[in-house]
C-alpha cells in the first residue's frame, strides 16, 4: 500500500468506554502515506470517539496508537486507568496531527485570522509575516478572506466550518483528523474540499475522514471503514464498501447512498 | 430629658461599656451627679467618634460628653460648657532614651500620635521641623509601635499614657519622657460638655451643675474612685 | 497558663461580665444586616444587568452612572449622608406636611445603603455573567415563545448563576465585613463588638482572634451553601481538565 | 461649603492621593498574579494543591482585611524587639512603615477574591475551545497562556473590574498601621477643621475619577472582542 | 396551492444588513399549509437568516412578515430602525412557529428529556405527565430514548441535532423552520427525518428547511427556493429547479448534485 516502512497512523485494539457505555470494543487500523481513510457509521457509533481517541482527547481504556512509527507510550495509573507516559510526547505528536472538529471550536476571543495564525505561530514557531502569508492563502482557497477579520460569533456555519478547516490545514500536520469537515457546506464547496483533500493526498499526507456523506466518502477515500457497535464491520476500498459489502448491516447502511 | 452623646467605643476609665451593655467610669459618674444636679433624667446616646458632633447637630442627644476638648477649632461650630477636667500632654519613650520633652530632645526621632488630637496640632507648631509624624487611630495602636521600636516617643495624654505605663506591657520597656510646656491656645481650655450653639440655656444649667458638684466634693468623691491624684488641673 | 486560660474563658463567658454574648449577639446583627443588604443588592442587580443589556440607551447611561458613582463613592459617606441629612431631609419634608418626624435606625440605613452598593457590584458581575451565556441558548427560549420572564426564570438564571457565583460569594464575604461601617451610627455589630469588648479589657488579642473565628466560621457556612449550589448548577458542564 | 483649607492641605492631599494609588496598583496587580496561580490550583491542579489554595481562599476572604493587615503588622511588630541588631539591619526602613505591611495584607486579600473569581471564568471556557489547542498541541502552559487564561479573563472584565474598585475602597484600612492615605488625610482634615462634609467630598471626587479610568478601561478591554447578543 | 384564504406564512420585501454588508435584499414567498419549502444557496448566502428574521430573532431592516394570516405590526424606532410594536405579539407568534437551529442550541443545563419538555410544559402549559409522555414518544422516533436523561454536552453531534428536532416537534407547531436538520445525521437518520417531515405535511403543517443535501431537498419540498446575493434567484417545484432551472448560477450550483 506504500513504499515506507511504517505506517503513519497505527491504532491497535483500541477500547474506550463511557460510564458503562462500551463506545469502541476494539478498533484496528493502519493509514499509510497518502492514504485518505473514510469513517461511516450511524449516529452515536463513536466515530467522533475513535478520532479523539488518537490524539489522546479522550484516553482510550485499552489500546495502542502509533504515529509515524513512534509509538506513543502508555502506563496505567494507581486508578487502573490508562494514562500517557509523556504528555510531552503527546503534545509532540499532536502538532503533527491536524484536526477539525465536528463543533468547529473556533477561538472566540481571536478573530478568523488569528485562529487560524495561532498554532503556526505559537506551536510551530513559524514567524508571525509568514504565518499571515500563508493564512491568508489557505482562507482565500476556502474563500473567507474578506471575513478574516471577523469574530466566530458572527461567521454563518458553514463559514465557521471552512475556518476550521483553514485553522487545521494552516499547520501542514502529516496526518488530518476532520470530523465531518462538510455537514455545514453547500455542495460547491464540498467539491472545494474534495479538491483540497485529493491534492494533500498527493503531497503525501495521510488523512482520516469522518462523513455522513456516502457520495462525498466514495468519492475521496482510498479506504473506507464501516464502523457499528465499537467493532469495524466492514472495511475496504469504497468500491467494494458501498458496491458489494459483505456485512448485511454494512449493506442496509450504504443502501440509501447507492441510488 | 437631656440625652448625652458618648463615644461608642470605650475610653476607661472615662467611660467604658461592659458586656451587659453598662456604661461605667469617671466621665459617666459625673453626668449621673451633674444630672441629679440639675434635676433632669438622662440618658446616653452612644455613636462612633466621627458622628459626635453631627449627631449632636441634626439633634440625636443633646450634649457631647466624651472626653471632648475644647479648642479654638471646635468652638467655631458648636458650643462648649466650662471645663470639667484637664490633664496635661506628655511625651513617653523607651526606658534607654534621655528625657525631656523639648524641640531639642525629639531632634531627628519619630513621634506617635492618636489622629486628629490636640497633641496633633502641638506637634505642628512646636516638634513639626525636628521630628516625624505617625498617625495612629488609638493611644494603643501607637503603644505598640513603640514598644517594637517603630517609633520614638508616644505623644498624647498624660492619664493615658500613664496608664500604659504602669500597664504589663509599659512597665518593662518605657518610661516617661516629660510632659510638654502648656500652650492654652492649642491645648484647649480642658474637657468640657458640647452643645448645639443656640441651647443657651441648657449651657447655662450644666455650668451651674458643674460648679456646684465641684464646690459640694462629689467631684472629689467620684475621682477618688479613680484616680489618687486630682484631674481638674490648673485653674 | 492555668490561670491565663481560665482568664481568657472567662473573658468569653456569654454571660457578662464575659463578652461572649455581646461578640455572638455582634455576630448575629451582622449575619442580619448582611443578609438583608445582599437581597436587596440582588434585586437591584438583576435590574441593572437586564437594564444594561437591554437597548435603551437611556436607561443605560443611568445605569452607568450608577455602577460608576455608587461603587466609587466611600460607603462611609454613603451611610452617614443618609442617617444624618437623609433623616434630616425626610423630617422637614413630614414637618412640612405637618406629619410626625420619623426614626430611621441604624439597622434600616444600613441595610438600605449597603444594599444600594452591593446592587452595584452585583449589577456588573450579573451582567458579565449573562455575557457569558451561549447567545443561542437564549435564542433558543426566544424562538419557543418565551416571554421576558419566564425566559430569565427557566434560561437565563440557570445558565448564569455558575459564571455569577464566584462574583456572587466575593460580595457576601465582602459584605459581611463592610456591615460593621454601620457601628458609624450606633448599630453595634461584631466589628464594633469586637472593639469595644478589646478596649474595656485591653485583651486586644483575644478579641481579635475570637472575633475572625466568627467570621471564619460564618465564611465556612456560607462557602457550603455557595458549594452547594454551585454543584447544582453546573450540572450537564463536562470537566475541563 | 468651604473649600479654603485645600490651599494649606494641598501637598497632603497629593502624597495621600500616591499612596492610594500605589497600594491600589501594588495589590491589584501582584495579587492577579497570584491569583491565577491559586484559580488554577483549584482548576486543574492536584489534590493538594486544590486543597491548600481553597483554604487560603477561605482564611482570606473569611476574615476581615483589617484583622489581617493587624495581625501581620502588630504580630510582626511584636516579634521585632525579640531579633538582635534588627534595627540597624537594611530591613529596618522597610519594617518599620506600615506601608510594607499594607500593601502585602492587601495583595493576599485580593489575590484570594480575585481567585474566586478567575476560577469562576475558568471554568465558563466552553470546552472544545481548549479541546482545539490540544489537539493542536498545546503545553498545559501555552494552553493556559494562549486560550484558557485570555478567555477567562475576557468573560470575568466586568468582575474584575468590580474587584479593582472595591480594592479601591479597601486602601483607607492602611490608615490604621500608619499610612497616610488620601482618606486619612480627609480624616484628618475632617477633625482638624471640623468639616464634615467637604474634605470627604474631594476623596469621593478622587475616586470618582479613579472609578471613572478604570470602568473606561474595562469597557475598552470588554469592547476588544466583542460579544454577540 | 391550497384551499385556506390565507398563506401560513407570508413574507414580503425582507431586507437585512449586518453594518454595511446586506444579506437580504428583498425576500418575498408565501407558505401555505401542507407546504414544504426547501432554501438552498451557498454557504453565507443568508439562508439562517432569512430563518431568524421570520421568527425575529433578528429584525429585519425592512419588509413584512404574517403568520397564518395575522401581520406582525412594526414601528420604526427613534434610531430609523425596525422594531416590533408588541413583543407579547411575538412571542405568541413565535409559539407556534417551532425551530431547529443550525447549531442545535440545546439548554445546556438540561437533560435531553427536560430540553423537549421545557416549551410544552411552561410555555404551552402543557401538564408535565402529559409532556413527558409525549416527548418520550418523540425520543423513541429519533432514536434517542435511552439518553434521555444525558446532558446534552455528553452527546454525539447527531446526537444533539436529533434532541433539537425533538424539541421543536414537541410544541406541535403549525409552521416549522428547520435550520439544516440533516447536517449531522447518517443516511439511515436523514431517511427518517425525510418521513417524519412527510408525515407533518401530511398533517397539514408547513415547513421551511434549509439544507445543503440537495437530494433531501428534492424528496421532500414541495417548493424550492435558490437564494443567491440577498435575492431568490430560483424558485419552483423541485423538478423544476433541480432539473431545468432558468437562472445560470442556480444551473451551477445544482449541477453537482444531479448525477
Ligand atoms: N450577527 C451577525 N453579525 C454580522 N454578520 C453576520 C451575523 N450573522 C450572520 N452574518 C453574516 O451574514 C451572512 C449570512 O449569514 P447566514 O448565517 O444567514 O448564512 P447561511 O446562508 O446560513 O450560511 P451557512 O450555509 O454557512 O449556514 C454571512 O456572511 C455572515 O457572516
Ligand atoms: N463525554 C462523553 N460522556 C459520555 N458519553 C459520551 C461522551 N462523548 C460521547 N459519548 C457517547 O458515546 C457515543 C459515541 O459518541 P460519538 O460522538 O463518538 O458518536 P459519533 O459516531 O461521532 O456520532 P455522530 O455521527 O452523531 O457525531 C454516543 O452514544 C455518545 O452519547
Ligand atoms: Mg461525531
Ligand atoms: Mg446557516
Amino acid at each position: 500500500m506504500s513504499d515506507q516502512p511504517f505506517p503513519a497512523l497505527r491504532v491497535e485494539d483500541l477500547h474506550k468506554s463511557f460510564g458503562s457505555q462500551q463506545v469502541l470494543k476494539g478498533i484496528s487500523t493502519e493509514a499509510y502515506k497518502s492514504d485518505v481513510i473514510s469513517i461511516i457509521g450511524s449516529s452515536g457509533s463513536g466515530k467522533s470517539t475513535f478520532l479523539r481517541c488518537i490524539n489522546f482527547l479522550e484516553t482510550p481504556d485499552r489500546g495502542r496508537v502509533a504515529v509515524n512509527g513512534e509509538d506513543i507510550v502508555l502506563k496505567v495509573d494507581r486508578g487502573g486507568r490508562l494514562k500517557p507516559q509523556s504528555w510531552r510526547q503527546i503534545e509532540r505528536l499532536r502538532a503533527g496531527l491536524g484536526m477539525v472538529f465536528q463543533s468547529f471550536n473556533l477561538w472566540a476571543h481571536r478573530t478568523v485570522l488569528e485562529n487560524v495564525i495561532e498554532a503556526p505561530v505559537h506551536v510551530m514557531g513559524m514567524s508571525k509575516r509568514e504565518a499571515i502569508e500563508k493564512a491568508e492563502a489557505l482562507l482565500h482557497k476556502v474563500g473567507l478572506f474578506d471575513k478574516r477579520d471577523a469574530y466566530p460569533a458572527f461567521l454563518s456555519g458553514g463559514q465557521q466550518q471552512r475556518a476550521a478547516i483553514a485553522r487545521a490545514l494552516c499547520v501542514d500536520p502529516a496526518v488530518m483528523l476532520f470530523d465531518e469537515p462538510t455537514s455545514a457546506l453547500d455542495p460547491e464547496l464540498v467539491g472545494e474540499v474534495l479538491k483540497v483533500i485529493r491534492d494533500l493526498a498527493e503531497e503525501g499526507r495521510t488523512m482520516l475522514i469522518v462523513t455522513h456523506e456516502m457520495r462525498f466518502a466514495r468519492d475521496v477515500s482510498s479506504r473506507v471503514l464501516f464502523l457499528h457497535q465499537g467493532r469495524i464491520e466492514e472495511e475496504g476500498p469504497p468500491e467494494q464498501v458501498f458496491g458489494a459489502p459483505v456485512s448485511a448491516r454494512c449493506r442496509e447502511f450504504t443502501r440509501l447512498s447507492a441510488h | 430629658e437631656v440625652r448625652f452623646g458618648v463615644m461608642n467605643e470605650s475610653y476607661p476609665p472615662f467611660f467604658a461599656k461592659d458586656a451587659s451593655g453598662e456604661w461605667h467610669g469617671w466621665e459617666i459618674d459625673l453626668m449621673n451627679a451633674v444630672c441629679a444636679e440639675m434635676k433632669e433624667k438622662c440618658s446616653i446616646v452612644d455613636i462612633s467618634w466621627d458622628g459626635l458632633i453631627p449627631a449632636l447637630q441634626s439633634k440625636k442627644f443633646d450634649v457631647i460628653w466624651s472626653s471632648m476638648s475644647n479648642t479654638a477649632e471646635r468652638s467655631k461650630v458648636i458650643d462648649f460648657t466650662d471645663k470639667y477636667y484637664n490633664t496635661p500632654s506628655t511625651l513617653i519613650g523607651p526606658k534607654d532614651q534621655k528625657p525631656g520633652a523639648t524641640a531639642e530632645d525629639v531632634k531627628g526621632k519619630t513621634i506617635g500620635i492618636q489622629v486628629s488630637t490636640i497633641q496633633s496640632e502641638y506637634y505642628k507648631k512646636y516638634f513639626a521641623e525636628a521630628a516625624d509624624e505617625k498617625t495612629y487611630q488609638t493611644l494603643d495602636e501607637a503603644f505598640q509601635d513603640l514598644a517594637s521600636g517603630r517609633i520614638d516617643y508616644v505623644f498624647g495624654d498624660s492619664l493615658a499614657l500613664d496608664a500604659f505605663l504602669k500597664s504589663d506591657g509599659g512597665k518593662d520597656c518605657c518610661a516617661k519622657m516629660g510632659d510638654v510646656a502648656d500652650d492654652k491656645e492649642i491645648l484647649g481650655a480642658g474637657v468640657s460638655g458640647g452643645l448645639r450653639k443656640e441651647d443657651t440655656e441648657l449651657k447655662a444649667k450644666l455650668n451651674a451643675a458643674i460648679a456646684a458638684v465641684r464646690a459640694n466634693g462629689q467631684y472629689d468623691a467620684i475621682t477618688k474612685k479613680y484616680f489618687d491624684f486630682d484631674i481638674y488641673g490648673a485653674k | 497558663m492555668a490561670t491565663a486560660q481560665q482568664g481568657i474563658l472567662d473573658l468569653l463567658s456569654p454571660y457578662p461580665p464575659g463578652w461572649g454574648g455581646v461578640l455572638l449577639a455582634g455576630a448575629v446583627s451582622t449575619v442580619a444586616i448582611s443578609a438583608c443588604a445582599f437581597a436587596v443588592g440582588l434585586l437591584l442587580g438583576t435590574g441593572g444587568a437586564l437594564g444594561k443589556l437591554s437597548g435603551n440607551r437611556a436607561l443605560r447611561l443611568l445605569l452607568d452612572l450608577y455602577t460608576t458613582v455608587i461603587r466609587a463613592v466611600p460607603e462611609l459617606i454613603l451611610i452617614v449622608g443618609l442617617y444624618y441629612a437623609g433623616t434630616d431631609g425626610l423630617n422637614r419634608l413630614l414637618a412640612a406636611l405637618e406629619l410626625p418626624p420619623v426614626e430611621v435606625n441604624g439597622f434600616v440605613a444600613a441595610v438600605a445603603v449597603l444594599g444600594f452598593v452591593q446592587g452595584a457590584y452585583m449589577t456588573e458581575v450579573l451582567r458579565g455573567a449573562i455575557l457569558a451565556i451561549p447567545t443561542g441558548q437564549i435564542e433558543a427560549a426566544k424562538a419557543f415563545g418565551m416571554g421576558p420572564m419566564l425566559r430569565f426564570r427557566r434560561v437565563l438564571l440557570p445558565a448564569l448563576l455558575p459564571n455569577a457565583l464566584p462574583g456572587l460569594a466575593n460580595l457576601w464575604m465582602s459584605v459581611t465585613k463592610d456591615s460593621a461601617l454601620v457601628a458609624v451610627v450606633g448599630y453595634q455589630e461584631l466589628a464594633l463588638a469586637t472593639r469595644l469588648a478589646g478596649a474595656s479589657t485591653k485583651h486586644y488579642f483575644v478579641f481579635f482572634l475570637a472575633s475572625a473565628f466568627l467570621y471564619l466560621a460564618v465564611t465556612l457556612v456560607s462557602n457550603l451553601a455557595f458549594k452547594l449550589i454551585e454543584g447544582r448548577v453546573r450540572r450537564g458542564q463536562p470537566r475541563l481538565a | 461649603m468651604s473649600f479654603t483649607w485645600i490651599s494649606s492641605y494641598w501637598p497632603l492631599l497629593l502624597t495621600g492621593a500616591w499612596q492610594t494609588v500605589s497600594l491600589l496598583v501594588i495589590s491589584v496587580v501582584f495579587g492577579f498574579i497570584i491569583a491565577i496561580g491559586l484559580a488554577f490550583a483549584q482548576v486543574s491542579g492536584g489534590r493538594l494543591a486544590r486543597l491548600a489554595a481553597r483554604g487560603y481562599c477561605t482564611f482570606f476572604r473569611g476574615t476581615p482585611l483589617l484583622i489581617q493587615l493587624w495581625l501581620l503588622y502588630y504580630g510582626v511588630g511584636s516579634l521585632l524587639p525579640m531579633v538582635p541588631g534588627i534595627r540597624q539591619s537594611l530591613f529596618w526602613p522597610i519594617l518599620r512603615e506600615g506601608f510594607f505591611f499594607a500593601a502585602v495584607s492587601f495583595t493576599l486579600n485580593y489575590a484570594a477574591y480575585e481567585a474566586e473569581v478567575l476560577r469562576g471564568a475558568l471554568l465558563a471556557v466552553p470546552k472544545g475551545e481548549l479541546e482545539a489547542g490540544r489537539a493542536f498541541g498545546m503545553s498545559p502552559w501555552k494552553l493556559t497562556r494562549r486560550i484558557w487564561l485570555p478567555r477567562a479573563i475576557r468573560i470575568a472584565l466586568p468582575t474584575i473590574a468590580g474587584e479593582i474598585v472595591m480594592q479601591l475602597k479597601a486602601t483607607p484600612l492602611a490608615f490604621t498601621v500608619t499610612v497616610m492615605d488620601l482618606y486619612a488625610v480627609a480624616n484628618k482634615v475632617r477633625q482638624d477643621t471640623l468639616l464634615v462634609y467637604e474634605p470627604l467630598l474631594v476623596v469621593t471626587l478622587f475616586y470618582l475619577a479613579l472609578t471613572a479610568v478604570i470602568a473606561r478601561v474595562f469597557r475598552g478591554l470588554e469592547a476588544q472582542a466583542p460579544v454577540r447578543r
